[in-house]
């Protein structure tokens, strides 16, 4: 296990150093200036574009880029002024992911207990109420539900704040519009994978035992359930901290997604690149994480990693 | 007062035939201590009775029952027509009951243990869930029970998952399980198929000992009449869901009424006939010193190693029937596998004919798990297609005729084709594997434990099939079961295995006759006849206390800490294997030394 | 796998779906008024019989609109799903399957692909090959698949060493048949309902790129751009923004719908 | 009533005196520095407007209003102009204001690596072009610190608008004592961003909002009602009028047209003007739009009115280069009223030009391309435009929706048949509209080079006669839009903002049209 968490953690360097490569001459193929602005002369672009080495040859550009990336230094963004691509994501991620985090928390304590719940109730209406919830939840678009949210809670009832960061009220409405749809798509894994584990003969000796139904759902069946669940929710989670442009443009939170959007609009560079690398860096984290955690739960999986 | 009484317990599954219950109006009781035995053809409902009475029925089943009382307390599972809070309430009652009062040891033990809890776990839970103890009384608890049930190394054990234990390990956990809480009624579904002889006894001897020593009451499900014989005091006999007899043993066994009991009794003795001459003409195919080491799933620390197979070697000649017999865990399947190709020998060489020509067909395999080795998406048709239409250039029509022949020969009707695995018992799965084996009639075929679910009629019925197919096609078997009866019914040579060695070899009869090894005689003389004054009579099986001395691994006789006769030598080094005649034999008390002591040309004998 | 056609579920949303459908082929080609034509006469009205979803701001017929929208939603969300599946089974599959270093290095280049930001993706092929259907569903399949293939792949994992699958290759089995025949089937509900939810995701990313700016260029529209028009105004004229959304809601429903049912369906064979 | 909201929490603000008065105003996400030499977004002109005081302005009349300046002369052929400054005025800190603190920013400006967009309006300076270009020396600028008070440019030739100029960015003082490079940070520190005006900066939080306290020590602090103005930053207008509506701004500048619907007769709405043209440029370097009757009849076959219809209630059609709502300043009308129409629409004429041009009834004319940013407003127009021009002219033209970034790129490179451009007034004066089509001019991408436009833009640039100036720069659009049809005008804007009807006294800055809060008041 630790062999293999090693070797994971080493090609996980080695994708992040292609991410690299790969980003970097991918911003590079962009047309469009970080420099111009619409009202910028030809010779203040070439004096920027000069000062920030945009001259020197790609390949150039990308050396010295990598050897300050080895050296920890993610550059001065183009467009920001004496800011650094660390300060910005420094400033932007606490945002992101104290939203994602508690989006996903969220949306895997109200999935998991819908699916189970779906899975294991007799009542049709509970069942029913549960099955269209989630279609509803995998079907309307985030950003319909983002304006949904803030017309009916903000605009017309006025409860609750829609913009910034700043209080614990202002949380709400955009954490809902981010979890609604990973819950609603929980919900439906788990229910699936829930329904299919209960009918396991495993079920049958944890009842023969003489479990509480409610012990042997916790202990035996949540435990296999979850594995293909958790497929998902690695991903999702590393979509969630990285920031989803949408809900903080609506709700105006300085997160990633939104910085990402701009950088990129700007073209400034370093900005993209950097956010790039910083998600990149999530994403292979969550999903080494994922594995992990599912080689931990299914040892047969385990085994194959050896 | 009786302990449970059962008055008219009806069951029926949605998708079978009007009239055709799986269990139909059956009425027993049982006293406390008592033991009684459940026999019956496979798929007479057995299993379904007994999931009946703890309530352990899919939701699809229906249950209809008179009443049901345990020591004085209803317990009568609430009707199809029953609603919710009923349900509920015999829900919140059957919690206490079960596990509690009520143990079951289930008869597949693959799926019914977690296959992603650890083993420690599924028990430890068991005793917690109806006692108040702590975690670490719990475990001591657990490791009692683990030792109880005849699993060496139980700590280590605890902390290990299903798949990495051999089929009888797994067994034996699920019947500590069921002992966890020292229940008053303790129903056995089939605990012993999947038990070597050894091991078999022992389990029957705790059965035995549990129920004197605390008065538990048991209900022995099992085909195996042996058993039946030496440990139950009564019986009830069950056919197509009817109880059709019941009685004490000594009616059942000595004055059967029902049709069905005297022919169940009559096949049972007819399986201590012998096997069929059999020619080897030529060798088919050769094993030659293959070990298997697995490796443990380890924590973060150093892997542990296992040594599941260590140096075997053996020849299987054409048309000729191997058979391996040995307890549970020894390494059989795993030599299955690997002369089935599907493992990877660590060391050693496995080849068919010399390898110069290519089988025509390849192995097949019966499996040992008839539950984990079908699809379960897939139909029966679909699963018994597969290897004609893998390896045969046969027209859609050809291969639903042989499906239907073959469904036939091992005792299935044809609808059961458009059925999923699901929908079948044990004994019904097991058969599909056995179809699905000899559909190919391959030449060389590898049966592990083939009729363990098996009842003995049926039991019967599959031997005779495999017999007749290899007179005519002049099929190879590779024949693995514990079961020592089987073995010599359909073999010709054996081979005996113990923690991964073949200590003894050669042909079958002379084996029964005068058995060699330590081992081997421990496992014959373990061997139950049905016949209950017979096997009631037979003492324990000679039992020497596990020396607890643990020896290096690869380093001397792996038998010695169990072994009576053990010196100093066996623990020092391994035996060779030294050969006489076409007996092989590894064990000290035969090595050249003993040997060299007898005039040479004399006839080797047992030395014990 | 035969489906049991007969499958509540699966039928509504079959029949839904093909509703859409048939709305979104016919509709726009038999109209009198086109997906473009404007009238500054009709600005803004409201339901109507002539227009039954009222106009927007250029006079032009939502009800058109919204079914012109639909066919470029279906043809994203269709098209991206089947690239997406095919691929995503693939390569999980084999990844699964193989295990070892063709794991590793097929998830792990899995993981570089996915890390990247689709959005720059996007970004880059329209700017390549205009704002169109064709390269909206390139820049989303570029990473689309991953997730699909991470889930096959896991339960490719889980279930290889079941012993169905040994049997199987005693059999004779190849890589492929003990995929197509064992494996997948055994995994199919999480991969359907994966595959059900991808058909969404694509509309919605189709939409959000109209939201940041590098959509499908006007005057076509999706269901996603014309939701994203019709938000300046939606305090004024809600009707604007409902309906798309209501077309994309019972788009979305229908695929869900056909999920469930295949999903209960296969459930159903397996319980026999 | 502006405190109330802090319930919600929305208040980007976290400690609050009773009764101070303050209002919370939305702007655009943050872009760029507050250095007025570095590079200059739209941060730095929501923070100058209140923050900063300039030499003088002109106020909503046309007078002109003294700032950091108390008087200024100016010579008689207008070349050397100066200016004294008060003695009383202090940055926020409590340092003076001298002199070196304007050619600080100056002189910073002129360095390329500030990236400073408006560096070319110090040109008019003697040696100014020179120096940026490298060379001359830094010191041989014409601006002379005469004594601490008083500041002396001198300039290269006559500049009538001179004064206007006087608000652009880098005429503004930045503090010697603290600003010493752009891009050192010292603009967003509080403790170093000092401020001349009537607020300081007292907090700023990047992408989420900033603060401006009242500065005690401004000369004219009497006059300043608030206390405290916070800028929160939003996305996009939709944001800031939501944000209105929950109470957690006061103020929500420039909306989208549809708030003039919800808002109708409330006293929130304020419609203000913008001084600023949205058009189109013809690529004169392709064919058919060589061909003047090809431009002439485009312009003429495009229906304005209903475009503006379509398009928003915030836009008003225009046939003028010169924004419609620019006044000027002798006759305090707006400027464009001062002469004919350049051209009016007619699509008889537009289709009789056409056929005239080789193409009768649109048959032969090559699919145009227009190249547009794909911001909402200018994707109406578009989609408007290809409808009016195939529906008048039968003329198709492709949609071709970028980035803003490319845009601008694609733009300054000329690559494009028909661009959309928009401009907003840099200063009050027509001449930053006329500059534009000049052959050299920074913005001319579309290949303009017309000799007699050049010489009345140069001739208008020198003539002091206010008169004459008004009639030769007429004139000089007259021949651009309505004679050689250079650009396709299409409308002007007006600005919907939401402001509480309890705060009084914000102003226009009539150079942009923007909102000016210094001597806003807050009525109880
Ligand atoms: N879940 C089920 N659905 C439908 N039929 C079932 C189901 N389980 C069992 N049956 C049917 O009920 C009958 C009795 O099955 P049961 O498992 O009780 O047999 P058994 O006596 O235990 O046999 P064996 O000795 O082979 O285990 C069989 O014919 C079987 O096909
Ligand atoms: N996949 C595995 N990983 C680790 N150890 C294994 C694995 N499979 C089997 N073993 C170990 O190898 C040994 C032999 O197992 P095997 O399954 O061959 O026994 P067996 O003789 O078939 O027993 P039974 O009769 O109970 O089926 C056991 O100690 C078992 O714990
Ligand atoms: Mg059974
Ligand atoms: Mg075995």
């Amino acid at each position: 296990m630790l062999r293999y968490t090693c070797k994971r953690i080493l090609t996980g360097i080695l994708s992040l150093f292609v991410l690299v490569t790969a980003a970097f001459f991918l911003t590079r193929m962009m047309p469009g200036s970080p420099f111009q602005t619409g009202n910028v002369t030809e010779s203040v672009l070439e004096s920027m574009e000069e000062e920030y080495g945009l001259n020197d040859p790609p390949v150039r550009q990308y050396q010295t880029y990598l050897g300050n990336l080895l050296k920890g230094d993610l550059g001065v963004s183009f467009k920001k002024p004496g800011v650094s691509v660390s300060e910005v994501i420094g400033r932007a991620w606490p945002a992101t992911a104290s939203l994602g985090a508690l989006a996903i928390l969220a949306a895997v304590v109200v999935g998991t207990c819908l699916g189970i719940w779906q899975a294991s109730t007799k009542n049709r209406a509970v069942k029913g109420g549960i099955f269209f919830g989630t279609i509803l939840g995998t079907g309307i678009p985030n950003f319909v539900i983002a304006l949904l949210l803030m017309l009916c809670f903000g605009v017309k009832l006025k409860l609750l704040p829609i913009a910034g960061l700043k209080s614990a009220a202002n949380y709400v409405l955009p954490v809902i519009s981010l979890a609604v749809y990973p819950a609603s798509v929980i919900a439906r894994l788990m229910q699936n994978t829930f329904r299919e584990e209960m009918s396991r003969d495993y079920v049958v000796l944890a009842k023969a035992k003489g479990l509480k139904w409610r012990r042997t759902a916790v202990t035996h069946i949540l435990k296999n359930a979850w594995i293909p669940v958790l497929n998902y929710i690695g991903p999702a989670a590393a979509f969630l901290m990285t920031g989803s442009f949408v809900v903080e443009s609506v709700f105006t939170i300085p997160g990633l997604g939104r910085e990402f959007v701009n950088s990129i609009a700007n073209r400034d560079y370093t900005l993209i690149l950097g956010l790039t690398i910083f998600m990149g860096v999530t994403v292979i984290v969550i999903n080494l994480l994922t594995d992990l955690l599912c080689a931990c739960l299914d040892p047969r999986v385990r085994r194959a990693y050896r | 007062m009786k302990l449970l009484s059962v008055q008219d317990l009806s069951v029926q599954f949605h998708d079978r035939y009007e009239g055709q219950e799986a269990v139909s109006h059956v009425s027993f009781e049982v006293g406390p201590g008592e033991i009684v035995g459940v026999v019956g053809e496979s798929g007479s409902g057995k299993s379904t009775g007994m999931h009946a009475i703890l309530g352990l029925l899919p939701k699809k089943a229906e249950i209809t029952c008179g009443s049901m009382m345990l020591e004085g307390e209803d317990i009568t599972p609430p009707g199809p027509k029953g609603c919710g809070r009923q349900r509920k309430e015999y829900e919140r009652k059957m919690e206490t009951v079960r596990g509690n009062q009520i143990a079951m040891v289930f008869q597949d033990p693959l799926t019914y243990l977690n296959p992603t809890v650890k083993i420690g776990r599924q028990i430890t839970e068991t005793i917690r869930a109806h006692r108040k103890v702590s975690h670490a009384e719990a475990k001591e608890r657990a490791v009692e029970l683990l030792d109880m049930v005849g699993i060496r190394n139980s700590t280590r054990r605890m902390g290990q998952y299903p798949f990495e234990l051999s089929g009888g390990m797994r067994q034996r956990v699920v019947i500590a399980i069921a002992l966890a809480c020292e229940p008053k009624l303790l129903i056995a579904d089939e605990p012993t198929t999947a038990l070597d002889v050894t091991v078999q006894g022992q389990i029957l001897e705790l059965l035995k000992k549990i129920s004197v020593e605390t008065g538990t009451a048991l209900l022995y499900v099992s085909h195996d009449l042996g058993a039946v014989a030496s440990l139950c005091r009564r019986v009830l006999v069950m056919q197509e869901g009817r109880l059709v007899e019941e009685g004490t043993v000594e009616d059942i066994f000595y004055e059967p009424k029902h049709p069905y009991t005297q022919k169940l009794l009559s096949q049972a003795t007819g399986l201590l006939k012998l096997p069929k001459e059999q020619h080897a003409a030529s060798i088919l195919l050769k094993v030659e010193h293959v070990s298997k080491d697995y490796f443990d799933a380890g924590r973060l620390h150093k892997s542990e190693k296992t040594e599941a197979v260590h140096d075997v070697s053996l020849q299987i000649g054409r048309g000729e029937t191997y058979g391996l017999v040995g307890e549970s865990g020894c390494g059989k399947s795993t030599l299955a596998g690997m002369v089935t190709q599907m493992l990877e020998p660590t060391a050693g060489k496995i080849s068919y004919m010399g390898d110069k020509t290519k089988l025509k067909y390849p192995v097949q395999m019966i499996f040992q798990d008839p539950y984990a080795s079908l699809n379960p998406r897939m139909c029966v048709q679909d699963i018994l297609e597969e290897p004609l239409l893998l390896n045969t250039s046969d027209s859609r029509g050809e291969r639903v005729r042989k499906v239907k022949e073959m469904l036939h020969l091992v005792g299935l009707k044809e609808e059961d084709a458009k059925k999923f695995p699901r929908a079948f018992s044990g004994g019904q799965r097991q058969r599909i594997g056995i179809a699905r084996a000899l559909i190919l009639e391959p030449e060389l075929l590898v049966c592990d434990e083939p009729v363990s679910a098996l009842d003995v009629s049926i039991q019967e019925q599959i031997l005779c099939l495999l017999e007749e197919i290899q007179e005519k096609k002049k099929l190879s078997y590779f024949f693995i079961s514990h079961d020592l009866n089987v073995v010599k019914r359909i073999s010709r040579r054996m081979g005996v295995m113990y923690a991964g060695s073949l200590v003894e070899a050669g042909n079958t009869k002379d084996i029964y006759e005068d058995p060699w090894h330590p081992y081997t005689k421990a496992l014959l003389s373990a061997v139950l006849v049905p016949d209950p004054f017979k096997a009631r009579r037979k003492k324990g099986i000679l039992h020497t206390e596990e020396k607890k001395m643990e020896i290096p691994l690869g380093r001397g006789c792996p038998f010695a800490p169990r072994c009576g006769y053990a010196s100093d030598l066996c623990f020092a080094g391994k035996p060779q294997k030294y050969q006489y005649g076409e007996r092989e034999i590894a064990c000290f008390l035969y090595s050249e030394e003993h040997a060299g002591k007898r005039r040479s040309g004399l006839k080797m004998t047992s030395q014990i | 796998m035969r489906v049991k056609y007969r499958n509540k579920l699966f039928l509504s949303g079959i029949l839904l779906l093909l509703l859409l459908t048939l709305l979104a082929v016919f509709v726009p080609a038999f109209s009198p008024y086109s997906h473009t034509g404007q009238n500054a006469e009709i600005q803004n009205t409201a339901m109507s019989l002539a227009h039954p979803f009222g106009t927007d701001k250029f006079g032009r017929d939502i009800f058109v609109r919204v079914w012109y929208g639909t066919r470029i939603s279906l043809a994203v969300g269709i098209g991206s799903a089947m690239i997406c599946g095919v691929a995503g089974i693939f390569f999980g599959s084999i990844a699964g399957l193989a295990g070892g270093k063709t794991d590793l290095v097929l998830m792990r280049a899995a993981d570089v692909i996915d890390a990247i930001p689709s959005l720059l993706y996007v970004i880059l092929i329209t700017l390549v090959m205009g704002a169109n259907v064709g390269s909206i569903l390139l820049g989303i399949c570029i990473s689309g698949w991953i997730d699909l293939a991470r889930i096959v792949r896991g339960e490719v994992q889980r279930l290889k060493t079941r012993e169905f699958c040994t049997a199987a290759r005693l059999a004779g089995a190849g890589a492929g048949r003990i995929l197509l025949r064992h494996l997948l089937p055994n995994a199919a509900g999480p991969v359907i309902v994966n595959l059900t939810f991808m058909i969404p995701k694509a509309i919605f990313t189709e939409a959000f790129l109209s939201f940041v700016g590098v959509g499908i260029s006007a005057p076509v529209a999706s269901l996603g751009t014309l939701i994203q028009d019709a938000r300046s105004q939606m305090q004024v004229y809600p009707s604007q923004m409902l309906f798309p959304i209501l077309v994309l809601c019972i788009l979305i429903l229908s695929m869900n719908f056909i999920g469930a049912g295949l999903e209960q369906s296969v459930r159903q064979i397996e319980e026999g | 009533g502006c405190g109330k909201q802090d319930k919600n929490g929305g208040d980007g603000t976290a400690d609050k005196k009773e009764n101070e008065k303050e209002i919370v105003v939305a702007t655009n996400s943050e872009t760029g520095g507050l250095d007025p030499a570095g590079m200059i977004a739209l941060t730095y002109l929501a923070y100058s407007v209140s923050a900063l005081d300039e030499l003088l302005t002109y106020n909503e009349a046309g007078e002109i209003e003294y700032r950091a300046a108390e008087s200024y002369e100016v010579n008689d052929d207008s070349t050397v102009w100066t200016f004294h400054l008060r003695k009383d005025a202090g940055w926020s800190d409590g340092t003076p204001v001298t002199a070196d603190d304007f050619i600080n920013t100056m002189v910073r400006s002129l360095d390329p690596k500030s990236g400073n967009g408006y560096a070319n309006y110090l040109y008019p300076i003697k040696n100014a072009e020179a120096i940026y270009n490298g060379e001359a020396d830094a010191d041989s600028l014409g601006v002379k610190a005469v004594d601490d008070n008083t500041l002396e440019f001198t300039l290269e030739k006559p500049c009538v608008y001179f004064l206007d100029l006087l608000r652009l960015p880098v005429y503004t003082p930045s503090c010697v004592k603290y600003a010493d490079e752009v891009g050192s940070g010292w603009d967003k520190d509080p403790k170093t961003s000092v401020a001349n005006g009537p607020f300081y900066l007292d907090e700023y939080v990047p992408e989420q909002y900033f603060v401006l306290k009242k500065n005690e020590k401004y000369w004219n602090a009497d006059k300043v009602k608030l206390d405290k103005i916070t800028y929160r930053f939003f996305d996009d207008q939709q944001s800031m009028a939501s944000a209105y509506e929950t109470g957690e701004v006061d103020v929500a500048p420039a909306l989208l047209s549809s708030v003039m619907e919800l808002y109708e007769g409330k006293d929130d709405l304020v419609i203000t003007d913008t001084i600023a043209t949205r058009y189109i440029y013809p690529n004169l370097n392709v064919k058919p739009l060589d061909d003047v009757r090809v431009r002439k009849a485009i312009n003429l076959g495009i229906n304005r009115e209903e475009l503006c219809s379509m398009v928003g209630a915030d836009t008003e059609p225009t046939v003028n280069f010169i924004a419609k709502y620019m006044k000027d300043k002798q006759s305090g009308g707006y400027f464009v009223d001062g002469a004919e129409p350049p051209f009016e629409e007619n699509l008889e004429e537009a289709k009789k030009l056409l056929a005239e041009a080789g193409y009768p009834d649109g048959k032969g004319f090559p699919k145009l391309t227009y190249s547009y940013p794909s911001l909402e407003m200018d994707s109406d127009t578009a989609q408007v435009l290809q409808e009016q021009l195939k529906k008048n002219l039968n003329i198709d033209i492709e949609l071709n929706a970028q980035e803003l970034q490319v845009n601008y790129t694609e733009r300054k490179a000329g690559n494009f048949d028909l661009c959309r451009m928009n401009w907003t007034a840099d200063f009050a004066d027509p001449y930053t509209y006329l500059s534009m089509l000049l052959s050299n001019g920074t913005y001319n991408c579309s290949g303009i080079r017309d000799e007699k436009y050049d010489a009345l833009v140069e001739q208008s640039d020198t003539e002091k006669d206010p008169v004459k100036r008004a009639e030769l720069m007429h004139q000089a659009e007259q021949l651009a839009v309505g004679e050689e049809f250079y650009i396709i005008p299409l409308y002007s804007m007006k600005s919907c903002n939401l402001i509480r009807p309890e705060i009084k006294g914000i102003t226009q800055i009539p150079a942009t049209g923007a909102l000016e809060y210094r001597y806003a008041e807050l009525e109880e």
